[in-house]
């Protein structure tokens, strides 16, 4: 219980990284990016054996450093200059330091709740001395085009039923299209992911399809490969 | 501190917008009985009217409740006279909505989706210069079409109606696909192939913890949602 | 009636929930102007203080309100226990934050400023009035623009966005950063206890960079927001 609470405090990817430059107490223009990036994949290694959800965004920053690891690790081009050399850490470094921007102006702005919460003021008396004069329909304050909004869905969503409506509802379930996928195999000893989906025009379709694919992949009946990024996806049947 | 005390039910009676009574007020206040608090509220009727104040306590309801006096009762008035005006009811709203986003629009089709009498909220609508009739429409008996004004807009803060939200994107401001996203983003940490990023110690167990759930990504009331915003009225 | 010119705006203070602005008072005020309405407020509020008053007006969204003073708060929230809305959360103050010094601004904007998703967050922003859609983006795609609203002032207890405090230049966010890493809190990791948990390869170096300071795990500001949640009140 009591980790679950704390491990939030890692708001995402970012909070993260500033922790890790504190608590390394490097310079944040020049971060250590193979130790930071060890560190961080401890950190979600540590979310995932506690069983926590680990958001797509620290997962999309693990590429992020593995990509900065890499270029780190290449020699500066021949024939380009201190000045001209872009260090691959930079971009992330202004990210950081933007993000941090907000972050205090945050902290301090929750200051200004916490005073402000101490001040009552009045709630209305209007109702004493408007009874007589308006309905008891309730009046709105402040409405916004979000009220709006809520308004018409409301509105939609008690509109009477049209009798002749008709609705196209797909149902798929990933064990249909476990079932589908493994049917592939009765001709083929291999497929290819792009076969697989091509002939597929709904979204949800593709996507439940995918999740069956992984789920298999899971359970280890079937194996994938690709002999490089963006290169088409193999799919073998594991006997 | 004799003096705090007054002062502390003196906030606790502006606070409030019961009448509060003195066994509330004992609850709260440290040490006092009912005299003590009697006395208290008398001290502070005192106070307000020699400083002359606009206040005061009044006994109701077994309780007290700081108002104002009597004679500044056609001010306030006036105050939430001109604020009345200003507002909308919840019906007029949920009207002016679909007018916004089925504009031209005639009272029969906002009556076939509001499923209710519509003139009231119109002529309220009409006055308040929200909408305007904007014409009549070609179909037996030639009824009026409905339509927002200039002053709708300013109103709701945008330049011109294509800045009005689209219904999908109300249905996405509204639900948000969180529950999938976190579903998707649970298996794409499972493909990461931890052993090639340099992770090497997390056991089978762990990973078969992170076994997706089986149910279906989109439900099925999502899906009929979109059609029947598709399909909405014609 | 000088005099009777203080209650007036006394009673009208009293009686409304929101502030009101200068403009406001003067449409109910017979022969009022600006500089004559801010010297009665200032009187007004001279006079609370003079006679010990647990009340004071201050200047917010525009305009002007009535309240009590902070330190009766703890009475107060006596009396309102369990009946108000919770404080926000951190990803709902940095979204705030982001919307309210860079506005009119986009999702994706955000999101990238965040680098978290801030669907979820919009959400409950939108919900409690704090933020609105401020129209759409001359881009491709036409993304949603959304600002903070005049509730957004009175939440926080500013006049207007100016008043906002400036944000640090880049120096000032390096140094000096006690504050940020409590919030951080590190306990999280050491409450862990890798060794248990079967994590072998963090290293004894690294091991003793995850110890923590002794401090309690709770930092204060933390514990503050705490107890606030429990005992506010709107």
């Amino acid at each position: 219980m009591t980790y679950k609470i704390k491990l939030e405090i890692f708001e995402g990817p970012f909070d993260l990284l500033l922790f890790l430059i504190k608590k390394n107490e490097v310079d944040i223009y020049d971060i250590p990016i193979h130790e930071v990036t060890d560190q961080f994949l401890e950190y979600i290694e540590l979310m995932k054996i506690l069983d926590l959800e680990i958001a797509g965004e620290f997962i999309e920053m693990v590429a992020i450093l593995m990509n900065i690891k890499a270029r780190m690790l290449l020699p500066k081009p021949i024939g380009i200059s201190d000045e001209e050399y872009e260090d691959p850490r930079t971009e992330l470094v202004e990210r950081l330091i933007e993000y941090k921007k907000f972050k205090d102006a945050a902290l301090e702005i929750s200051g200004f709740e916490s005073k402000r919460r101490k001040l009552y003021s009045r709630k209305s008396i209007e109702k004493y001395f408007m009874k007589k004069e308006i309905s008891t329909e309730e009046y709105l304050n402040d409405v916004t085009l979000f009220d709006l909004l809520l308004a018409l869905k409301k509105a939609l969503d008690n509109m009477p039923k049209i009798t002749e409506h008709r609705v196209t509802r797909i149902d798929i379930t990933i064990e249909q299209q476990t079932e589908f996928i493994l049917n592939q195999f009765a001709s083929n000893s291999a497929i290819l992911f792009s076969d697989l989906i091509n002939k597929m025009k709904e979204k949800i379709i593709i996507i439940v399809t995918f999740m069956a694919l992984l789920d298999l992949i899971n359970k280890r009946q079937l194996s994938v490969r690709q002999s490089e990024n963006f290169d088409e996806i193999r799919i073998k049947l594991i006997s | 501190m004799k003096n705090d005390y007054l002062q502390i039910i003196e906030s606790l009676l502006f606070a409030s917008d019961l009448p509060l009574t003195i066994n509330k007020l004992k609850s709260i206040l440290p040490q006092s009985d009912n005299k003590s608090i009697k006395n208290s509220i008398k001290s502070l009727n005192e106070k307000y009217k020699k400083s002359g104040s606009a206040l005061e306590i009044i006994e109701v309801a077994n309780g007290y409740q700081l108002v104002t006096r009597e004679e500044y009762s056609i001010y306030i008035q006036q105050l939430f006279k001109g604020r009345s005006a200003n507002k909308l009811t919840v019906p007029g709203l949920e009207t002016l909505a679909i007018i916004a986003y089925e504009q031209p629009i005639t009272k029969i089709q906002m009556e076939h989706i509001r499923g209710v009498n519509v003139d009231g909220v119109v002529k309220t609508l009409l006055e308040r210069n929200l909408i305007s009739i904007a014409g009549r429409e070609k179909a037996p008996g030639n009824p009026l079409l409905y339509g927002t004004t200039n002053f709708f807009l300013e109103y709701f803060g945008i330049n011109n109606l294509k800045d009005l939200p689209k219904l999908k994107e109300i249905d996405e401001l509204l639900k948000g696909d969180e529950e999938f996203l976190k579903s998707l983003d649970q298996i794409a940490l499972q493909q990461l192939e931890p052993e090639k990023l340099g992770i090497t110690n997390i056991k089978p167990e762990n990973q078969s913890e992170l076994e997706l759930n089986q149910s279906p990504i989109v439900s099925q009331v999502e899906e009929e949602r979109k059609n029947d915003n598709e399909n909405k009225t014609e």
